[in-house]
Parts: C-alpha cells; structure tokens; sequence
C-alpha cells in the first residue's frame, strides 16, 4: 500500500453519469504489481462536503502507459468532484487495496458477469485471463445500450452478451435472465454489480453447482483495515471487506442463508 | 530542536502524538506508510476479555466534518491478544497501550490482570466510555461513582501506568475526570466519541445498525479541546487529548489547553501518515517559537 | 399538496419550519431576501429583563463544519422590545416568538409577565441553556431541578404557549426534558449551542474574548439529531428540533427522529433564504413519498 | 440587499498574493445603487473548510461594463479560493452591505490612507469624489512598491503619495511618516488598512483636528445585522460592524481611548 499523488492524463465522459478517468503517478515513479478486484482510495479534492476517502475499483493497468484506469459513476458529491477534474489535475489516492479476484489455475469456460459500474473490475480481470490464456466470456447488464460501458475495451477480450432493461441492446431483463446461462455450463463465474444483482448471480451459480466470486462495495471509512467498519457477515463471522475482500467467493458469505 | 519527550505517569514518550484506539488497528496496518518508530505511542483496539463480533453492517456514516461508527469493540478477545498480537507487536519501537473495555468491572480487572503480566505493556488506557456496546461502556464513564469504582478495582490489579479514558457525553466532565485521578488513575485520555445519528430520509432508516453511534473527526474538535482546557484545572495528573486532531495546529492547539500528549484518530483514515506529519509539525513550531521542550507549553496558553 | 400545518401546544403552525433565536434578528434583517409569511415562526434574539452589552470582541470563530459564538444575549432588554420591536414586527405573517433569558428565576418571570400581555406573542421560548453569560443561563439547563423550578414558576405567569429550550450540554436530556414537561412546558426546543472553544496558535491566545462559546452549524447535528430521538421517546409534548439544519433533508431527519417542526440557526448566514427553500423541500418530499400531512411523518423512522 | 450569482469576468493577478476579480451578475439583472465602502458577502466554492462567507470591500463599480470588482488578498483557504477562480466561474454574493463613506459636502482637501489591500475601497471612494467634482488625494502604503496595488486606476482619480517599508516606491516608512501630512492641512482623511495603521492615522487625524473615517474588517460571520458577532465597541456602546459599519467616524471610536 501507498499513498501517493497522481496526475490525471484523461477524463472522458462516457454517458451522462460515468467517467473513464486514467491517472500516472505524479513523480512518474514505477507502479506496484496491481491485481484484478484491487481498488483504490481517492481523497476527494474541493469538496465542501466529503470528509472520508472513496473507493474505486482498479479498472484497468495500462502499463505501457504508465496510467491506472478508474471508472467513476456520479452518485453524490464525492463522485461528483472526482469526474469533474480535469487532465493535468492531481488525485492523492492510497492503493492498491484489498485482496483480488482467484485466477483460474485450469483451463474451462468462464462467465464474467457485470452490472452497470460493477463491470469497472471485470475488464481488469478480462485482460489478466486472457494474458494467461483464458478465455473469458462477458455477460455485461445495464438499464439501456447507453449503460454499456467501455464495450470497445471489452470486445478484444472475449466473446460479449449484453441484457438492457429496455432490451436497446442483447436481450431484454435482467443478466439472470439471458438465455446463455441455460444454454452453456460455465465452469466459473466472476461478478461485480448492484447487490441484488449479485444476490440473484450467486443463487443461480449455486443452483447450479458453479463456483462464483462477487466483488463487494461495502461502506468504507479506511480502505486498508483499520477502522472495522466494512464488515461483511461470513461463515467465519465478521471481516473486514476491504482486507479480505471486496472479493468474496459466494461460499463464504451468508447471502443466501 | 526541541524536546519532544513528555511524561505520562511511568512512561517516556520520544514524543506527544499517539494514535488513537480503534482508528491504528495494531499498528501492523500502517507499516506500509510509515515508521511506527516515529510515534510517541499507539493505542491498540478496544481488547475485552472475551472475544467479540462488535454490531451488524452498516456501521459507518459519513457526517459533516465526521463520521459515525457503531463498531462495537469486535475484537478476538484478551487472550487471543495476549497469544497472537503481543508478539507481534511487542518490539515496535514506540509504546503499544491497550485499550481495555468491558460490560462489568469483573471483566475489566480480568483483562487488565491478564495484560499487567506483558513485559513490554506498560501501560493500559481503560476505555470506560464506548458508546456502542449495550452494556457497560460509556455508562460507567458518565457517572462518577462507577467511573472511580472501576478505576480503583483496575488500580489494585494493574501497577504499571494507568490511563483513563473519559466519555465527553457528561454535563460536567471534571467531576469525573478528578474522581479517576482520586481513584488512582496516573492521566486521563479525553475525548471518546459523541454519541450522534443519522437518518437516511429516502429509506427513512437509520444509518447505522444501532441506531446511534460515536461522533468522530474535526467537527467535536472544539467541544473536545474545551474539556482538556476544563480538565487540565481540575487535575493534577496529565492529560492526552484528542477529539478532531488533523494537523500540527490542531495537536499545539491541544497542548495549549493543557494535554500533555495527544492522539490523533480518524484522521488516520484520511491520511495515514498524519501523525508523523503532526511530529515533524510539533518540533518545527517549537523551533520556530524558540521553545525549549513541549513540555513547557503544556497549558500555556495566552490570556487576552 | 401535502398539508404542513403542525400543532405546538396552542400554535398552529402554518408549516414546521421556524429560525432560531439568535440566528433570525428580529426577522427585519431578513426582509429583503424573503417574504417572512413562508415560515412557520420565527424564534427573536434573546431578550433580558435588563439590557445587555453582551461579550467583547471576538465573539466569533469559524470551526469545521460550525461556528463558535460567544455573543452573549446582547439586547436592548424586554422593555425595549416592548416598546419599540413589538410594534414593527407585532404583524408580520408569521408566529414572531421571543427567546426569554435570565440570571435569575425572577428575571425569567419579570420578563415573562411582560410579554404575556402582548396581544401577538401566542409563545415564549424560555431559553435554560445559553452558553455564553457568566450567571444563570446554561446553568439552569443541566440541572433538572432548576430547570423545572424555572419552567414552573413562569408556567404560572404566562399563559400561552411555554416551550423550554434545552441544553445539549448534559449526561441524559432526556431527564430534563421529562422534568420540564412535569413542570409545565408545552414543548421543548432541542438543541442550544455546545459548550466550545478554539486557540489560535501563532499569538496562542483563544480566540473568543471569553475563551470558551457555543458551537453551531453542521458539525453538531448528528448529536442534536440523537438528542432529538431521545427525547421523542421520553415526552408526550411535541418537540422542536434544531441544530446544524441546512436542507430539507436535514429537516426531514429531524422530523423522522421526532421533531414536530425545526428551526434553522446558523445556515441562516451562509443562505438567508435557506429557511424557504426547506418549506418547499419538505412540502415536495412529502407529495413526492405521498404522505398527506407532515404530521404523519413525526418520529416515524423506521426501523432496521 | 440581495443574494445572486456573479459570472466572473476577469481575474488578473496583480502580484504573488493579491487578486483583481471582476463580476457581473450571471443573468445580467440591473445592478442596485453601490457606495463606496460597502462591501460583498462571497460563498467560497470548492472548499473542504471554509464554513462562513468571506467579506471583500467592494473595490470599484464599473457602469458601463456592468462590472463589479473585488481586490482579493490571499491570506488564508478562503481567499485562495476566490482568488483561484477563473473567467466564466460563478461565485454567489449577498450585497450591497454595511454603511458607506461619508462623501463631503464642501469642497476642501481630502487625503484617501489605504495600506495593502485596504486600498480596495479607496478606489471606489476616490471615483465617487472625483464625479462629484472633490479632488481628492491618495497616500498608499505598502511593504514595497510591489504591493502598491492599481496604481494605473489612482492615477487619473487625483494625486498620488506612497510610501514603501523598504523604499522601493515613495518615501521610506509607513503611511503616517510621510512628509505631506506635516506640509499640507486636509479637511478630513479617510482611511482603510490594517488596524495598527488606521489607530495611527486616526491618532495623527485627532491630535490635528481632522475629520476622519476609518473602514474596519472586523470578523462577520452574518454580514447583515444578524448573528451581532462583528461588534464593534463604539461610544454609543457595541455596534454591529456590518451594519452600522464597516466605516466609522474615528470620532465614535475608542481606539484612542
Ligand atoms: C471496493 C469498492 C469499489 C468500488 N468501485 C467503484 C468503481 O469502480 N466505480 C464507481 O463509480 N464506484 C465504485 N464504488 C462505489 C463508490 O465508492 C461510491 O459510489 C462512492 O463512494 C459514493 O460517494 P459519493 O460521495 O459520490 O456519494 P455519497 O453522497 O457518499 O452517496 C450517494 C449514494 O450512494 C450510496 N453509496 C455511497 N457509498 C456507497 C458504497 N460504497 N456502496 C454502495 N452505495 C454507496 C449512498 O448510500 C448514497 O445513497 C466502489 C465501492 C467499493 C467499496
Ligand atoms: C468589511 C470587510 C471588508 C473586507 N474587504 C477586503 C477586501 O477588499 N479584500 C481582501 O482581500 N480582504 C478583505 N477583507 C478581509 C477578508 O474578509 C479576510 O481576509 C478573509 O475573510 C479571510 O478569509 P480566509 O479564509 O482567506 O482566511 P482565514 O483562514 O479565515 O484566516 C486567515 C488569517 O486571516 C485572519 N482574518 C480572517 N478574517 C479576517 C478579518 N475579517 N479581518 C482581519 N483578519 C482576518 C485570520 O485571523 C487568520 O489569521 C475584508 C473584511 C471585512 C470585514
Ligand atoms: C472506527 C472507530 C473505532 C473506535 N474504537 C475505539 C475503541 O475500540 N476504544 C476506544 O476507546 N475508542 C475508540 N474510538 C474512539 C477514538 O479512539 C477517539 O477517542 C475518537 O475517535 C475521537 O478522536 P478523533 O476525533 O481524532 O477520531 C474509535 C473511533 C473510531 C472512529
Ligand atoms: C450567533 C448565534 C447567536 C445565538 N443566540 C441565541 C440566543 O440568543 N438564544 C438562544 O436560545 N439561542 C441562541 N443561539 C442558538 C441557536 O438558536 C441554536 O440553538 C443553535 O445555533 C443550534 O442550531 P444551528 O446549528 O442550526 O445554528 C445562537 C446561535 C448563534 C450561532
Ligand atoms: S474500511 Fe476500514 S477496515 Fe475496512
Ligand atoms: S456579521 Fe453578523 S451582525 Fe455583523
């Protein structure tokens, strides 16, 4: 972990409420090893408002660049700030943080299963499998075509399946519901998205005996363990999620108890 | 330069700025941005003497210039410390103190006799002033009977350095703070954290698990510094103080009103490396005010 | 349309949002920027029987998230008012309320009796709990046998509407809210300031004449939100609720916690008109969550 | 008075911490009647620990372009956040406030003090007088001709005086050492700038027999006759600075007391 200042080399808009924002160390100094599932806490500048940090998934590693990719939903004030900064502007964050999503270490099919921002992990993921050898599939949900993030960065990895709740894009509903599921047996699934979402992912995965990691977004003051209040409730009782998650294979946790 | 060492009850300090229980973890989180060497002290998590899960998710909201949480001292219990984290943490170069809680004062003098025996635990903070257990807690900390009786039960069991920590949710904090001091206390540490709220108006629930929580972070600030100020005349022994400390003002700010030492708390979770800054701020503004030791400003401040 | 209207002992309120005492003038300072008839009160600068001077200067500190004052009911007395305020504000659109303040039992009444004779002023707030004066005021708001000696014998003077304004400075306010209610009050205002101070580093000096203030603004209202919520559960008279209230949303937790209507204080000085913006906030959550009254929303938090 | 927001039309940095900004009301609404000594109330922006609004003297108002201007020093987060704003920014203000120089109703001599940024409503006055056909003079002090500020808008106003602590522009020394306040008798003196200056300046005005006003900053947290936390201790006892101020007869005064 570190704590460091980082000059933002680009902000693009994607839609009315995302940002795809990458950043390079300010001293230009060498990146640590950085791993799928990390994420980031970003000190929110000019904001009269938010006092705490806020995390952010590690979209992507662009190392031939030398940039963190950071894909930014505006919800409040302090995304709100984060996604109005400019190129040229500085960002102190402290990362990488919390554990990663499990590498597959055989070869088999696998389902990475995003909603809305909750995909920001899973193109980090998408790169690093396919870099090994994998070969990922994507199952990416949104409320319309415009919710879709970063398809273009997703296309290169691996075969794509959209759902749109309005059906602007692939199949109408919800990612449950899209016809691949049935049609082919995954041997894995990886999924980052709105809780009910995943709740909904997870159910299906253990009904049908596919193993699954969530990548969760509790509330965080800290970011690196030292406050205790990101708990997420488990089988082996409370932990902190910024430590030993954001990722969480779906065994451990009680979702579905 | 000038002298950072202070003194609280047996302990040398190589300097004031501490950090504060619940908010430094066991130290180990914060190896990766600084050298814990570099600190006067650090107060590790609320310890009970059985293990504890603390209260349900969600346990943090977001306030101006704060926040609340309702942890609720989750920890693996004193003798899972005694085993597990002592070693670990025994040879950091600075004092690790436990903060030691409890829901009877049975518990508490067990835990404190369980520690006594660690060579290199010098001291204890007794935190009879939690907000967010059911029972105990902050309610020995808000009368001054039950605050001396715990004091005077831990005295007899805990012959090392003896600090306790006060609740500022009292109409008059002095009364407690000397009942401590007669009770055998060697400092008392103030403040803990307000007991606050929040509400989610769209969901109409309330932000935290519990309903209510403890107030941290600048916005108790002056309400903290004026009980060390209120304190530090009613006392003799010294005081550690804390509530909102961000920077190197805020800390000369409360040596000013009278502590002799002071922790800096949810500001780590802001800035990790606060509290060396905080160090390093001490020392170039005693410089700069030709200040031989910090000791000597401890109280001193200006009347108009 | 929602109905606003709430009831505060013999009030009808045309809507639950008033400005504090101390934060309002006499209204007439506000003229420009609103039309006062929006509100649904408006609590005026504490008034003693006898003029005041009030604090030297500084009397002001600008805290994270808050503010210190130190002001220290500077007013020309109750006679002037009656004589020359009353007149000039006897006719505004909405409840003007005057904020009662003494050293003393008899002054609190002397000044009572005065104004019960006044044709338009339906309501006093008798105000127990001012930090900032050497005698009486916060005073008689930690005990609760002062504060109930006080509320009775002005209950027997004046009587129109009583409500008693609390001071957060105490271990339980539930205790003083109950005995106030014993003693007569038709409602109780929560929160006044918090008891605070502030040191200015570099000349080392406080930085209010009188060393220690009241704190207000933002920072306070997780406390003042909890303070309400406990109260609501101990009373049957209606509460008021207040402390660091900015927007509607601030409004709405204070009213989910158990406040019957509010007051703005200190936001009144960032945004003059944040006391109009909060009636149509209010009035747009309730028809936009379909709630016919606000008084349907009173204390309805739900739980977890 | 009124609340409003301001597009900021112009911010030129005068030297390393002073700041000229001019503003006009976003949506072009017809400006009230100003006077020289009133002052704005400004919301700072972007501010994690600025809670109150800040004062500034209203510095010149400009008919023509529909302008007002503000001379911002830098000296703390406030401040510096006004004065980091740029062109098209937006910043809202409560004005006009507090009470207004007394214009004379004689002709005579008039000598405009102002230290540092305290010059800011000497401009204003300084225009006022020149329209109304006074002639007035100006005496500006600072620590070195560099923090002599707008020099190029005095000039056509009337003549002009300075003194520097180290030399670099005029006579040597402060303001009250100035040799024409030995050589020429004014009929009255207005002044603004730091305290100790202005408690010299009135002292020097009582011992001659001139008139003198004096605009205070004492600190506000209203600004408009709300909060009573600007008092100023006056012989008619304490008096709101924002009000009854900020310019005051030295007269009322018990400075010199
Ligand atoms: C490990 C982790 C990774 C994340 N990755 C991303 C990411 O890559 N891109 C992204 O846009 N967001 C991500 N988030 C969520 C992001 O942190 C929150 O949206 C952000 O903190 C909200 O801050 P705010 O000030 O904008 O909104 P606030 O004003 O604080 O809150 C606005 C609303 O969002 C809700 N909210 C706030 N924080 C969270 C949270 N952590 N989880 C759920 N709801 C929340 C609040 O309850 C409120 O309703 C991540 C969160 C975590 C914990
Ligand atoms: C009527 C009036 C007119 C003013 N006109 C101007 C003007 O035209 N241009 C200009 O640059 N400034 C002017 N000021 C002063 C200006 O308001 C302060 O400098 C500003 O409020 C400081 O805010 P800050 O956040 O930058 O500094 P802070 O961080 O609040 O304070 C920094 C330092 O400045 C001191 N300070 C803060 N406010 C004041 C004050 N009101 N008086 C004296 N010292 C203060 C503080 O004590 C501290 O030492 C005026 C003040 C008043 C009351
Ligand atoms: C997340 C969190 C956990 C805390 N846990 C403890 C604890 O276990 N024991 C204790 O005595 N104080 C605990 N505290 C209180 C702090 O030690 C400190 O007294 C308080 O936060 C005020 O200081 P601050 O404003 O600098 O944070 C905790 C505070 C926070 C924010
Ligand atoms: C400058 C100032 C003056 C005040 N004067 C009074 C007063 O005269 N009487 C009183 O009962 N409360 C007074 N108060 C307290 C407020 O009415 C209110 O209780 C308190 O500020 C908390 O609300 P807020 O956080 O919204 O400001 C004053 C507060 C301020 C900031
Ligand atoms: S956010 Fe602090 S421990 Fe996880
Ligand atoms: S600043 Fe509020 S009355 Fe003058």
């Amino acid at each position: 972990m570190k704590v460091r200042d980082f000059t933002i080399c680009s902000n693009t808009r994607l839609n009315d409420r995302n940002h795809l924002i990458k950043v390079t160390p300010v001293d230009n100094s060498p990146l640590p090893e950085m791993f799928p599932g990390q994420f980031v806490q970003i000190l929110v500048p000019n904001s009269p408002h938010v006092f705490l940090r806020r995390p952010i998934s590690i979209n992507f590693v662009d190392e031939k660049q030398h940039e963190i990719w950071l894909l930014v939903q505006r919800v409040g004030e302090g995304t709100d700030k984060i996604a109005t900064l400019s190129a040229g502007d500085t960002l102190n964050m402290i990362f990488p943080l919390g554990n990663s999503f499990t590498l597959p270490t055989t070869k088999g099919s696998f389902l990475l299963i995003g909603g809305g921002v909750g995909t920001a992990p899973l193109l980090f993921l998408g790169k690093r499998m396919r870099e090994k050898g994998f070969e990922p599939e994507f199952l990416l949900g949104g409320r319309s075509e415009k919710d879709i993030l970063q398809r273009d960065d997703f296309e290169p990895l691996g075969t794509l399946y959209y759902t749109t709740e309005d059906g602007s894009l692939g199949e109408k509903g919800f990612v449950t519901q899209h016809p691949i599921l049935q049609q082919k047996k995954y041997d894995f699934i990886y999924t980052c998205g709105p809780k009910p979402m995943m709740v909904a992912v997870a159910r299906l995965a253990q009904e049908c005996g596919i193993g699954c990691e969530a990548s969760l977004e509790n509330l965080m003051a800290c970011g690196f363990g030292a406050c205790l209040c990101c708990i997420e409730k488990t089988v082996k009782g409370n932990v902190c999620a910024c430590t030993e998650g954001p990722v969480f294979n779906i065994k451990e946790l009680t979702w579905l108890n | 330069m000038a002298e950072l060492n202070v003194q609280i009850g047996d302990l040398r300090l190589k300097n004031p700025v501490m950090t504060a229980s619940g908010t430094f973890g066991y130290g180990t989180e914060y190896t990766d941005f600084m050298d814990l060497g570099r600190l006067g002290g650090i107060f590790v998590k609320g310890t009970t003497l059985e293990p504890r899960q603390g209260n349900d998710y969600p346990r943090m909201a977001e306030t101006p210039s704060g926040m609340l949480n309702s942890v609720g001292l989750q920890n693996k219990g004193v003798d899972y410390f005694v085993e597990h984290l002592y070693p670990k943490i025994k040879d950091y170069d600075t004092h690790m103190i436990v903060n030691v809680s409890g829901s009877s004062v049975e518990d508490y003098v067990a835990c404190a006799e369980k520690l006594a025996d660690l060579e290199k635990m010098l001291a204890i903070e007794l935190n009879i002033s939690c907000p967010n257990v059911k029972e105990g807690g902050m309610a020995f900390g808000t009368s001054c009977q039950s605050a001396a009786e715990v004091t005077r039960r831990v005295r007899k069991v805990f012959p090392k350095t003896l600090i306790v920590k006060l609740s500022p949710n009292v109409t008059d904090i002095t009364e407690i703070a000397s009942a401590v001091e007669d009770a055998g206390a060697d400092s008392v540490s103030l403040v803990n954290t307000f007991l606050g709220m929040a509400i989610d108006v769209e969901s109409r629930k309330p932000k935290l698990s519990t309903i209510t929580g403890g107030l941290s972070g600048p916005c108790i600030k002056p309400i903290a510094l004026r009980m060390v100020w209120q304190v530090y005349h009613a006392v003799k022994i010294p005081i550690i103080g804390m509530g909102g400390i961000c920077n190197w003002q805020d800390a000369i700010e409360f040596i000013l009103a009278g502590a002799t030492a002071i922790q800096v708390g949810t500001y780590n979770f802001i800035d990790p490396m606060a509290s060396v800054k905080i160090v390093e701020g001490v020392e170039a503004y005693l410089d700069r005010h030709h200040i031989a030791s910090v000791e000597d400003l401890v109280g001193k401040m200006n009347y108009l």
